[in-house]
């Protein structure tokens, strides 16, 4: 019953033009950098994407975009990339935002059979039109609906042959959320080991929510901006 | 001193001994410096840490611990990792006790833009729009005038909202203010400004604290 | 052999191969001892753990190790712990493949009661109503009839629902009912038991399936 | 700025009559045995606790009902207890019935700031009554509201200085909801370190959840049920 995959070809194969795929990942740190590229040989199109960010000019999401392969994204921040610009701006790219909390817990809330909070964030901005308000003890809030996706793509550090992951540093983020909000996950990971050799306590993402786990190599893991002080 | 320091200098008075902060991205991470030794704070990274630590030593940096400003950094002891869900939760439930911002506009009823200028790209809101209803106490730090001279503390904001009424401090180059029931209030200036210039350089009407304070 | 042990015999064939399934307190827990070895399946306990072994050698039992039913139990290769809210976060989120549970009436439409008898004390539905709304497959086990020689199998549940429409499998002593748009349809009846005697022991009308087995 | 109290009666002082208290736990595993016992000894009454469970007759928070403390409780199973069965049916004690895993959802929320979420969970049964009800793609939802409470009592297995929080086994079960959600979260917990002392990845519950840390000895953890094979 190992959910190891061993191409990355095969395990984005059934991910078809039009699908809705979250991928995790925040800014350039943690995100699947072997799925996405598999996705972009794949040459599927019209890619509805939810994500904290979209890469940048020619890393992690970004290299979908050149490639033309992303027609709706949602994402809370996307300033890091020109091609995105020039998509958003021509109407070939169609853009959600979401405050990056609320993003977060919409991925969540989708991974947790919730179609809808309540939460303050972005009442009276932008973010609040078209949208259903409701107050609780005098105060109003925004109504946030759950987000699943056909299929999830996140990167681990480590996974078992279950499928169980954990993840480095704060290269977690966002990848916990997307592995419970797909309905096929997609995990890739820098090490793989047998069922068991993972502590149950230490277990970032059960098995339960990743369908696919494969071993990827020779991560770039591009550093967006150097910061050092002298030894 | 360029106004810049000006504004840091007195933005970490505000952090206090045993706190939880939330720095944003630009000039507010800057104030990380300015905490004196002996205060102790986590720092907040709502990308998932709590306990951010100084930049790393050249050679040791980490692709894999990075601040919501994707810079590299390292942790402090005490620190813990989480994922987004569990940083917002944090964020939207009131459990930071400070968030210090950069702003764009402040309204006298403490409204804040700071994510967007139409006509140009919009970039995004990150997590801002959490940060400012959700933290116990929302800082906005910004220059008081505009390079086209005007002023960015308004009647009402012109620019689209990042919250409404939210600000319980602004602290700008010359002043700084505090959002009451009663309305925006004038609580220090900074050395060698006086109330008239204030006045002079802020679009809203303010009133002047009884604790007011001339730097 | 006994009707518990002749439901429970029928109720693990339920199980497939890399399943994660989520077992009920009093006859479902049974089942776990009759799942063959060759069937590698991970058993979730709602209060945080998948992946529940075998009970502990006397001796060997730990007070923070239990399963939703209060007892004490171990752990399989490849179990996680999680708390209350993620636990059920797999389960309404409809990551669990299969939830066997027990039954006091099932109706004609799959609704379900297993949780209060009015006038009785409620003592509560823990888990079973998320279970029944989250599980991807929810196949429910009980006696057909009561104590009193009732039909547990009801055309309307008399008594307070756990779920509306949530079944997709029952599973009595007599038969093997699954609930389709078309409505109940039998699909297998125990060994020595007739459609005939079905019929008379069944308050919902029921169709058979072209794919019947009489055992 | 350590978090650590050595009295339990003191680190309790502050719990008033009619408070709200969110107790963590599940059955007797991972309950926090040493601050329910400082509450039943500071005598303070009309408290409403939401907690899975109400203990046994004469353990957990079954001390605070034969002590006719508790006005209202919010619970999934209260099935273990004869004296909460008296109460409840003399009219004595208020009973909010909660699915499990709606009642750790909406803990987990009244800490998140998340006042509201929908739900299939109960629709169609008593559960739905006097709720207000959505519609998501054709599919009808509850609407279940956040709990946060003056106060959160957890019981952990090691805790640092600053509040930082591990678990241990399944006694972690709602324990790390229950301490999202209390104003004043009051952690028990059988060992304390020093900061730094706990990996970042291992911890549980960010001490920023939690007020104040106490060390606990002697921990009854009675077993319920107990079941075991012969070696």
């Amino acid at each position: 019953m190992s959910k190891v995959y061993n191409s990355f070809a095969k395990a984005v194969s059934d991910i078809r033009d039009g699908s809705t795929i979250i991928v995790g990942g925040f800014g350039l740190c943690g995100i699947p950098e072997k799925s996405i590229e598999a996705l972009r040989e794949s040459g599927v199109k019209d890619l509805t994407i939810a994500s904290n960010n979209c890469g940048t000019d020619d890393q992690g999401l970004g290299i979908l975009l050149a490639n033309k392969q992303i027609k709706k994204m949602i994402a809370s921040y996307v300033g890091e990339n020109k091609i995105f610009e020039k998509q958003f701006l021509s109407g070939e790219l169609e853009v959600e935002l979401s405050p990056q909390g609320t993003l977060a817990e919409r991925i969540r809330s989708g991974g947790a059979g919730i179609p809808g909070f309540y939460t303050a964030t972005g009442v009276g901005t932008p973010i609040a039109e078209g949208k259903e308000t409701k107050e609780f003890n005098g105060k109003t809030y925004l109504l946030e609906e759950g987000i699943v996706g056909d299929f999830a793509l996140v990167k681990a550090w480590k996974a078992d042959t279950l499928g169980n992951l954990v993840y480095r540093k704060t290269a977690r983020n966002f990848n916990p959320l997307a592995a419970m909000a797909g309905k096929i996950t997609i995990a890739e990971v820098e090490e793989i080991v047998e069922a068991g050799e993972l502590k149950p306590e230490e277990i970032d993402t059960p098995g339960v929510y990743v369908q696919r786990v494969l071993l990827g190599t020779d991560y770039a893991k591009p550093i967006e901006r150097l910061t050092v002080r002298k030894a | 001193m360029d106004t810049r320091l000006t504004i840091v200098k007195r933005a970490v008075k505000e952090i206090q001994d045993g706190m939880n902060v939330n720095l944003g991205i630009g000039m507010p991470t800057l104030v990380a410096n300015e905490i004196p030794a002996d205060v102790n704070v986590l720092l907040q990274s709502e990308n998932g840490l709590l306990g951010i630590g100084p930049y790393p030593v050249e050679g040791l940096e980490d692709a894999d611990l990075i601040n919501a400003g994707k810079e590299t950094i390292t942790t402090v002891p005490g620190s813990s990792f989480f994922d987004s869900a569990e940083s917002f939760a944090m964020i939207r439930g009131g459990h930071i006790d400070l968030a210090i911002l950069g702003g764009m506009e402040v309204s006298e009823k403490g409204d804040l833009a700071n994510w967007m200028i139409p006509g140009k790209m919009v970039k995004g809101m990150g997590g801002a729009m959490d940060l400012v209803v959700g933290a116990k106490r929302v800082v906005v730090i910004m220059d008081h005038v505009s390079k086209h001279g005007e002023s960015k503390v308004k009647k009402t904001c012109e620019l689209p909202l990042t919250g409404l009424g939210v600000v319980d401090r602004l602290i700008t180059d010359l002043a700084v203010f505090d959002f009451t029931d009663e309305g925006m209030v004038l609580v220090e200036t900074s050395p060698g400004v006086t109330v008239e210039e204030v006045k002079e350089k802020t679009e809203a009407p303010f009133i002047i604290s009884p604790d007011f304070i001339q730097s």
